[in-house]
């Protein structure tokens, strides 16, 4: 237990170019780490998306340079179908868990959270540390699947056994790329737990004077929920993972049932269960969809009411929103199990909390919609990618509605119903919830202003784009489309290739879109106009410091809060909006 | 540096009163065991007395006793909430039994 | 910046409705006794996430329209706060909840929380890496005893019967296509031999996981003669898309006939 | 319950909202982390009792011998949890000594533990249990199940065995203070609590 006494938690700042920014023990240097790791991420998430969906529009079309890449996996440039799955592996893998749980939790949470509650530093750094390089490892171990054997896994990102756990007799990548896949998660497990315990020590104990968690802002409500619903989550992920690595590399046989028959030969395995994994899977497994939306609904929480110039609706209502969502979250993992063989009394049992779920979101939705009401709003890239999560949420959300009930489930299960699903909720309301939060806090972390014009365009081509994508998902699954088909040869699947082929394009464009993100990213970072300290007349305790702030945040300054966190629309103020800080007494409206 | 729980403390003595006390519950433990009732019977019995067990050495040998009640009601609910959660599983294992491919 | 906000907003909520309203692409003819409760709660979901979807994103919409910065404007709040809204949505969603649950565990119970029926007929499921095997017990009415060592893809014995010593086994037909007559409840008994695969039909309106190591139970009546798809929805390795078989729905004076054949 | 809570924030200064908790960070830590741990235990419990439950002929393989052995490991490793508590109370006291002592007491009674430990894993793999065999005939998930609960806990014990040596150690060195102490020995207790119910449910369950 050599952790440092975190009484006395702050550290001298350091010199040397290493502690100063590689192994740093400073949050904000982390939260900037862990961001650049999403960054790379995404980056490379968004090229293999590109790959699956140009095969999944020609499927027999070369594609340049990627028999370069995979000289055994595109045969004369031509995806074969196992690549196309190894590359919808990674895909899922790399966004859920590096991008999705990286950016939008570890990064702006890391970065913002200690400044928010007006704390020098995280209450265990040396752990914090820990768990952005454990992740990193994490990261390199997956890719590293990419040059091994014969290449990554193809059992999808939830690696249902027996595929994954036979090893490679059950097809390409199932050998060492599987188990490095397993290996990695674990390690990203540990890496995560470090990070949740390490929030939730920090909300709670080191809270400046004044900040009672009532004046908390939601954004670090959001990151606290989410800590905890990671705690637990996280902590069933990875012994399952070490049990998929045992059955693999040990002979165990958990999830390996007695008399598999691969080509024509009895595997040793005897008296497991497929169905186990997909237990322990889901049971991390949806709690970690919450992970990573939860973060998105405090950003947006916090950043609409400072461009609305207007206190969010129901601030108290919204923390119950997403207590309650982290709560209920723990009850419905088997909605993703309807079909899966369990027993049909339980798809009843998990079906009701599931839809109870819509409750607290429908709830959250509103008091969203309730601040746009009437507001006096400032039309800046963050607000926009703000009512743009809105949209896409409702969107995303409301096919949930859907796919919570068997008895449709059993229809719609496993088809592109499910894909649009969840890349409405997850690759655009999360997405647009890191692009809101970047645009918002990049003059806080980078100290410079992010060029407006190009975030418009790069907003509104992203939002058209990505309904043009996804949209279609959804009229694909009512038709019966099966996913993780690498390619589309049934009858009744032929005819939908064309609307494919839209997709695809569509696709094509986003994606290409992103890179105007990426180069605004990039540039203002480096080249961007200074910024100031306050460049949205925001409230909370992070626009009260310099940009970026110095190593202890506050220049030894101890701030005492006064206000709740969105004082904004102020009748009787000295400028319309108060910061918490600030000791002036204005009548809470 | 000191708190509620490093302030008064239950002693020594009361510690070994304790550990006499989880002594006997292990022996009734065994003792149960050894009277071969059938497993669905013998679990609930057993696990009543380890969960006792375990409270017992949380509320003293853990000094959760002197803590605030909140400490204590934010651990306990949440891993217990957890756990029953996990018990979701069950019904799912006992078709295992029935639909268990038995010839294979 | 709002307004052109606000139209795109409702322009994509009208384009994506109308496809849906247009059924352009929509769920295949149903064939199976139990499809109609299935569609009926569907449209019924459909109409009301469809209203929601389509108000949500109007209200957003008109919202932002009419919300944008004036120095001189102070920006209005909710009459009556947060908590009308909370009971708004509570209701409504809470109903619909009600009725959705009620129906539909109704409909799920019939398709897999209820027995067979029993003079229904009886046929034998093997899923394997990429292909689904259909067996009939025989003039006899009895299945021969499967054993895992005796698989052989090669000669045709993919349930891995032993005739020589097992009566039963002898007459067991073994098909590729599963056939059965129409409006005669049919029980399937599935069961995997390596990964879990997946029986979909989507004219049926039924999906079930075959796991391995599991004899998972599936009934249903098909009343429309035809020919119809059956696919492998659950990811069993780079052959799933390929993994596919027909289900043949005849008259049953055909199916018999078929039968004699084989 | 409050007059004690004010007093711990004195380094950080009374510019700090107190914990709810009102316990310093790192013990909140420990806490924390035995919470997470609990449930990682939990998750592998379940697995086994899951697949026990769907397994139809379980085989027992221990017998009293065995049984015996392994009540002596759960008195001594209850007794270890005292021991722990004694050099705690040393601690407060400022005996250096004397709790440093306690705690070589601790990590002697827990390496007993894990040698009995080990001397049970030999005996049942020369009876020729494996993670993949049952000596028996039975299903293989027995050996497996037992060997992977009671590992995961074996590999606790020696964790907590390093823990508290270094603890011991580096205060005895007076680079520790009490708190240290006390959370190594929450820790401790922990590992102890999971052993309460893999006792039952590994052993006396599978009792012949
Ligand atoms: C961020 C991630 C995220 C989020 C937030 C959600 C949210 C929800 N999800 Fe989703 N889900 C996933 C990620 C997510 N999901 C993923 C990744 C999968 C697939 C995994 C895989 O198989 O690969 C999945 C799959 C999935 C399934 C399994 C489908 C299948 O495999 O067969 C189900 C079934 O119940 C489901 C349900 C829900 C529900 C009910 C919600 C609810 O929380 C939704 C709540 C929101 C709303 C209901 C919208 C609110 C707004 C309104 C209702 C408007 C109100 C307006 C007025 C009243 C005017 N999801
Ligand atoms: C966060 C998660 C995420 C994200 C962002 C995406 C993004 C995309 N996904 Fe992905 N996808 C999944 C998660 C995600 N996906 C999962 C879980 C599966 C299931 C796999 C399985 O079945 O096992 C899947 C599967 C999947 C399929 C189905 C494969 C199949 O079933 O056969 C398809 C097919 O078109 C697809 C396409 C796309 C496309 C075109 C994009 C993108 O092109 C959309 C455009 C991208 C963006 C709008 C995001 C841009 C973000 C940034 C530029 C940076 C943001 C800043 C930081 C992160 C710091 N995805
Ligand atoms: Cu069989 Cu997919
Ligand atoms: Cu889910």
């Amino acid at each position: 237990m050599s952790t440092p006494d975190p009484t006395i938690h702050q550290h001298a700042a350091p010199t040397g170019f290493i502690r100063k920014h590689v192994f740093s023990l400073d949050h904000k240097v982390i939260g900037r780490q862990y961001y650049d790791l999403a960054l790379v991420a995404v980056f490379l998430g968004l090229l293999l998306s590109w790959l699956m969906r140009i095969h999944l529009g020609w499927m027999n079309a070369p594609i340049p340079l990627l028999g370069k890449l995979f000289p055994s996996g595109a045969p004369g440039n031509v995806m074969t179908p196992d690549l196309y799955l190894s590359l919808m592996t990674m895909h899922a893998t790399i966004m859920v868990f590096f991008v999705l749980t990286t950016a939008p939790f570890a990064a702006f949470g890391n970065y913002v959270l200690p400044i928010q509650v007006g704390a020098e530093d995280m209450a265990f750094p040396h752990f914090n540390m820990m768990s952005f390089w454990v992740t990193f490892l994490a990261f390199l171990v997956l890719i590293s699947s990419f040059f091994v054997g014969d290449g990554p896994p193809l059992a999808g990102w939830t690696s249902y056994a027996p595929l994954s756990s036979v090893g490679a007799v059950a097809g390409p990548g199932q050998g060492t790329g599987q188990t490095l896949w397993a290996v990695s998660i674990a390690i990203f497990c540990i890496g995560q737990l470090l990070g949740s315990l390490n929030f939730i020590t920090t909300t709670l104990d080191l809270r400046t004077k004044g900040m009672s968690l009532a004046r908390l802002p939601l954004s670090t409500w959001a990151w606290f929920v989410t800590s905890v619903i990671g705690l637990l989550a996280f902590a069933v992920l990875l012994p399952a993972c070490v049990l998929l690595i045992l059955d693999r590399t040990a002979g165990t046989s958990f999830f390996g049932p007695t008399g598999l028959v691969v080509n024509d030969t009895v595997l040793p395995y005897s008296g497991g269960s497929p169905l186990l994994w997909q237990h322990l899977f889901w049971f991390f497994g949806h709690p970690e969809v919450y992970i990573a939306i939860l973060p998105g609904f405090g950003i947006i929480s916090t950043v609409l009411p400072a461009f609305a110039r207007k206190r969010l609706l129901g601030h108290q209502v919204m923390i119950g929103c997403m207590v309650s969502i982290g709560f209920l979250s723990y009850m419905v993992w088997g909605h993703h199990m309807f079909v899966s063989g369990m027993n049909p009394f339980s798809a009843l049992m998990f079906s009701v909390p599931t839809l109870i779920i819509t409750i607290p979101a429908t709830i959250a939705v509103l008091m969203w919609l309730g601040t746009v009401y009437g507001a006096r709003m400032r039309y800046t890239t963050a607000s926009l990618f703000c009512l743009g999560f809105i949209s896409v949420f409702i969107t995303g959300g409301l096919s949930g509605f859907f796919l919570a009930q068997p008895s449709l489930d059993t229809y719609l299960h496993a088809t592109y119903f499910v894909v649009a699903h969840f890349h409405f909720v997850m690759a655009i309301a999360a997405m647009f919830g890191i692009f809101a939060g970047t645009h918002f806090w990049f003059p806080k972390m980078y100290g410079r202003m992010m060029n407006e014009t190009l975030g418009k365009w790069h907003f509104w081509l992203t939002f058209l784009g990505v309904y043009c994508v996804f949209m279609p998902m959804h009229y694909l699954g009512l038709a019966g489309n099966v996913r993780r088909y690498a390619a589309f040869t049934d009858n009744y699947l032929v005819p939908l290739i064309p609307l494919h082929k839209f997709i695809t394009m569509a696709a094509l464009f986003v994606g290409a879109t992103q890179f105007i993100f990426f180069f605004n990213f990039f540039w203002s970072r480096f080249r961007g106009p200074k910024a100031p300290d306050n460049p949205w007349d925001a409230t909370t305790l992070e626009w009260s410091t310099t940009s970026p702030p110095p190593f202890d945040n506050f220049g030894g300054r101890h701030l005492v809060v006064h206000h709740g966190p969105e004082l904004y629309g102020v009748e009787g103020a000295a400028n319309d909006y108060v910061m918490q800080v600030s000791p002036e007494q204005v009548d809470a409206r | 540096m000191d708190t509620k729980s490093v302030n008064h403390t239950p002693g020594m003595k009361s510690y070994g009163l304790l550990l006499l006390g989880l002594f006997a519950i292990v022996a009734i433990e065994v003792a149960l065991t050894y009277q071969h009732f059938a497993p669905d019977v013998l679990l609930p019995w057993l696990l009543i007395l380890a969960v006792l067990e375990a409270s017992i050495a949380i509320t003293y040998y853990m000094h959760l006793r002197y803590e605030q009640p909140k400490l204590v009601w934010s651990l306990f609910v949440s891993f217990v909430f957890v756990m029953i959660m996990m018990g979701h599983m069950f019904p799912d294992a006992m078709r295992l039994l029935h639909l268990r491919v038995i010839h294979w | 910046m709002g307004k052109l906000f606000a139209i795109v907003v409702v322009i994509i909520a009208l384009v994506s409705a109308g496809f849906i309203v247009a059924h352009v692409w929509w769920l295949p003819t149903p064939i199976s006794t139990i499809a109609p409760g299935i569609d009926g709660q569907f449209n019924e979901t459909m109409w009301f996430t469809g209203a929601l979807f389509l108000s949500s994103q109007f209200v957003l919409a008109f919202f932002v329209w009419t919300s944008r910065e004036g120095k001189d404007r102070k920006s209005k709040y909710w009459p009556g706060g947060p908590w009308p809204l909370v009971g708004f949505a509570i209701v409504v969603v809470g109903m619909e909840i009600l009725t959705l649950t009620f129906v539909g565990s109704k409909v799920w119970a019939a398709v897999y929380m209820t027995p067979p029926d029993p003079d229904s007929m009886q046929v034998d499921v093997a899923a394997e890496q990429f292909a689904f095997n259909f067996r009939y017990p025989g003039p006899d009415g009895k299945f021969g005893t499967i054993h895992p060592e005796k698989i052989r893809d090669g000669n045709g014995n993919f349930f891995g019967l032993d005739p020589e010593n097992d009566v039963a086994a002898r007459d067991d037909v073994i098909v590729g296509t599963l056939t059965v007559p129409v409006n005669k409840p049919v029980s399937l008994t599935l069961h995997s031999k390596d990964m879990i695969h997946s029986f979909y039909v989507p004219e049926l309106r039924i999906q079930q996981d075959i796991v391995p190591g599991l004899n998972v139970p599936l009934h249903f009546t098909a009343t429309k003669v035809g020919s119809y798809e059956i696919v492998c929805t659950q990811l069993c390795g780079l052959g799933h898309y390929s993994m596919r078989s027909f289900l043949q729905v005849l008259p049953q004076d055909q199916f018999d006939q078929w039968l004699k054949t084989q | 319950m409050d007059d004690s809570g004010m007093t711990f924030h004195m380094e950080t200064g009374s510019a700090m909202e107190e914990s709810p908790y009102r316990i310093p960070s790192l013990k909140l830590g420990v806490w924390l982390f035995i919470l997470s741990d609990a449930v990682t235990f939990g998750a592998v419990l379940y697995a086994y009792a899951y697949l026990r439950v769907g397994t139809a002929d379980w085989t027992r393989p221990f017998a009293t011998s065995s049984i015996i052995n392994a009540i002596i490991m759960t008195v001594i490793l209850l007794v270890s949890s005292v021991a722990v508590l004694a050099a705690l109370e040393a601690a407060r006291e400022q005996h250096r000594s004397k709790c440093t002592l306690w705690l070589g007491i601790t990590v002697l009674l827990g390496t007993i533990f894990a040698v009995l430990h080990l001397s049970e894993w030999i005996r049942m793999i020369h009876e020729g249990w494996r993670l993949f065999q049952n000596p028996t005939g039975g299903p293989v998930t027995v050996g497996m199940t037992f060997f992977c609960v009671t590992g995961l806990h074996l590999i606790h014990i020696v964790g907590g065995l390093i823990a508290l040596l270094v603890v011991a150690l580096r205060y005895q060195r007076g680079r520790l203070q009490v708190n240290h102490v006390e959370t190594v020995g929450l820790y401790w207790h922990f590992v102890d609590i999971v052993w309460m119910f893999i006792f039952p449910m590994i052993y006396l369950m599978n009792a012949k």
